[in-house]
């Protein structure tokens, strides 16, 4: 079986989303979730610019350049929305009223140590944006990743090689071949891709792996990614 | 108030506070016209120093700025260097970095008379090295400084003649902020109303808001 | 949903926000239920421990007060004690005084995940004794501790489906603070809508209001 | 001349509340001086409970229990006007966007301490209130208060005895006979009441006096107090 694209990784993390919970998306793969949530959970999207409760993207036509989300997204307002300044925003965020954060990431150690942004990229300027913030006080930080790097690296470690984002945080892990959870032992896979032993699993991982007992298979339904 | 009339009296080694966040709320025609000023050594609070929709990569392509404070800094010419990258890569400006909470909270604290805050932000990374921490119950926090400015350019929707603004939608991102944290405020808007704003309406006080320039719908 | 259900389960020993000033913004109907809810040694962080206009008093005089913290304490009634004073004056109450501005702010920072900030408010004075104190350039200032509840009672003027809250000239007063600083949140209003409150009306929004209860007119 | 009465000393205080400015008025006296300001002076009242503009006083038929000050009274919106809640009120007023806040007081001192709260009444609960952080970060302090206590003993002070409100705030100060600053060199007098000399006026006061080079007479209009 293959492993799941981008949105098929976003789809699996919208099956544990709660009805009634206050939820962040990330950049990237994470604002994607929130079109896998059922359609009558009563979930509030926050996004850091202000917005608490953020509805699908704009159409072309009623797109509005005062409401973006924090990807500069033209987006649409749900029932119930409303808009705050920047500073009530990461009050929001800091005084732990997300229920869950849904980031991307670079690497995850058994910890929880999480490390989603990178000031390395030679002559780049660093780009930190609100990530810390919601890392570090969301209730759950659920990460979404491709399972290695491009050159086939481990991105799960006994410890983080990049600058962290925040210590301790992480507390599930959606990769393209895995569902994992971080514990006081370390990382602990709840589903894998059929046809990926836990052999292979281990090997493809820099930190040691506990399986749950109910340890089950990664299935997710086809969908299409758009063209590039 | 023509927008050079705004910005006048804004100083060599000013700290300047500029709103904007994502493509909304940019105050890019005050930004226009401090360039066209061009005060130098200027510090920047921006949230990003490089946003392609901001006109802030004008003022630094300028020479105008010793030093920027920002959560983001990362050019989106895949193809080269922004100024600010090619600027920051030369040794030539200096770039304060904080996590995009500490930056709005920092901001909040310099208007709300609190020189220094403890936050969970940012500790145990590369961001609060050299930073004060200290553990409360069972978490570790990270003391965090007040920011202030010497002027604040902000962008809003409406402005009445008492100086009270809307804002539309993500508009308002830092704009309320740093107007308390500034000494001298100035609005761009797209409207002004000669009758006031209904008092449950008004999103920032005129207390705040020193100058209005009414730049209408464009940005 | 009654006030009694709104209240429910509200224990013994808890920490109770309780909103209002000058007369507004009293969620005087709920404090009524919690008063027939009957919980004891709770801790009330509430701005008058004594004001007239409030039922604070009479969860004070029932006994189910270990402790308070606010701003003002001082009875009104000139021919003798408050139920506060009278167990204050016999060690039976535990008091904490904070100027008003802190005790705001602590909220607020308890509500923002700030465990602590330093303030001008109070130095060198006795509500000051025993507090870290520390210079930032030419001042002294105050360290002062978050403020957290687990539950609030707030008073509103109109609750949407959403929680969504809107409020009535000076009723807010500490209500949005309160709100965001404690566990359950429950809002004592006028009027509830089926649909949304618009966007920019609402003043505080649902994600931080747990149950409605409506008033009607009465408080 | 007969010292001046609690209004005339508010009609004195108006005098030098300048056009454009953010006054925040204390219970008592204070509150008085705003109907003493020119009426085409843009000054804004910003009471501590949020309303920023306050106007007059309500009428019978037109009174709102919600629109309140700060001192419970049932008051009117000036045009312009807005209301926040107590924490944006708070952080505007100690963020120094308060101009002048003019307050009652027991006691000042020569360094401009000031006390004007009192723990110490027999029995009864402290009640401080906002006056902390009022005197602790307006731009500028001022105080309304008779010279001298009922019994005759200084309320202008080397050193204050009662509890400070905060240190070194004191700016200017109104009483019923005399219109001083606090300087580094202690109390400066600017007017004092037709008929007390400046050595009645140095015995009636617990510091010693300067006085300033023009220093003036205290004069006010008659302004009836309204009957008790």
């Amino acid at each position: 079986m293959k492993p799941l694209n981008r949105l098929q990784m976003a789809w699996r993390a919208g099956q544990d989303v709660e009805d009634g919970t206050v939820v962040n998306l990330g950049l990237g793969m994470p604002v994607n979730v929130s079109d896998y949530v059922p359609a009558d959970f009563d979930v509030v999207v926050q996004s850091e610019n202000g917005i608490i409760g953020v509805g699908p993207l704009a159409s072309a036509n009623a797109s509005d350049a005062d409401l973006v989300d924090a990807g500069s997204r033209r987006v649409t307002l749900r029932a119930g929305a409303t808009v705050i300044d920047s500073a009530n925003s990461f009050a929001m965020i800091r005084g732990g009223h997300i229920d869950v954060t849904i980031l991307g990431a670079f690497e995850v150690a058994a910890n929880g140590d999480l490390a989603n942004w990178d000031n390395r990229i030679p002559d780049k300027g660093p780009l930190v944006g609100g990530a810390m913030d919601l890392a570090a006080s969301a209730q759950a930080v659920w990460v979404l990743m491709e399972h290695n790097t491009r050159k086939g690296g481990p991105r799960l470690l006994e410890a983080c090689t990049l600058p962290l984002t925040a210590v301790r945080c992480v507390k599930r892990i959606y990769t393209d071949i895995a569902v994992l959870s971080v514990t006081a032992g370390g990382f602990l896979v709840h589903q894998i891709l059929p046809g990926i032993s836990r052999d292979e699993l281990q090997q493809r991982t820099g930190a040691k792996l506990t399986f749950a007992p109910d340890c089950g298979d990664l299935v997710a339904p086809e969908i299409a990614l758009p063209e590039a | 108030m023509t927008a050079a009339e705004a910005v006048a009296g804004i100083l060599d080694g000013a700290t300047v506070m500029l709103s904007g966040f994502a493509g909304a709320g940019f105050s890019n025609q005050l930004v226009a016209a401090l360039r066209d000023l061009g005060p130098r050594n200027l510090t920047l609070v921006v949230n990003s120093a490089t946003h392609r929709l901001s006109n802030t990569h004008e003022l630094i392509a300028a020479g105008m700025v010793r030093k920027v404070i920002c959560s983001a800094a990362r050019g989106h010419d895949k193809s080269g260097l922004s100024a600010f990258e090619q600027l920051y890569k030369d040794g030539k400006i200096e770039l304060e970095v904080l996590p995009q909470g500490t930056f709005v909270e920092s901001i909040r604290a310099g208007g709300a008379g609190i020189p220094a805050y403890f936050t969970p932000t940012g500790f145990g990374t590369d961001l609060a090295a050299g930073k004060e921490t200290r553990r409360f119950g069972e978490r570790d926090y990270v003391l965090e400084a007040a920011i202030t400015g010497d002027a604040a350019l902000i962008r809003a929707d409406v402005a009445d003649r008492w100086g009270n603004l809307t804002f539309r939608h993500a508009q308002q991102n830092f704009g309320p902020a740093m107007a308390t944290a500034s000494k001298l405020v100035v609005a761009e808007v797209r409207a002004f109303s000669e009758v006031p704003i209904p008092p449950e309406q008004v999103q920032l006080s005129g207390v705040f808001v020193d100058r209005i320039y009414v730049a209408g719908d464009g940005a």
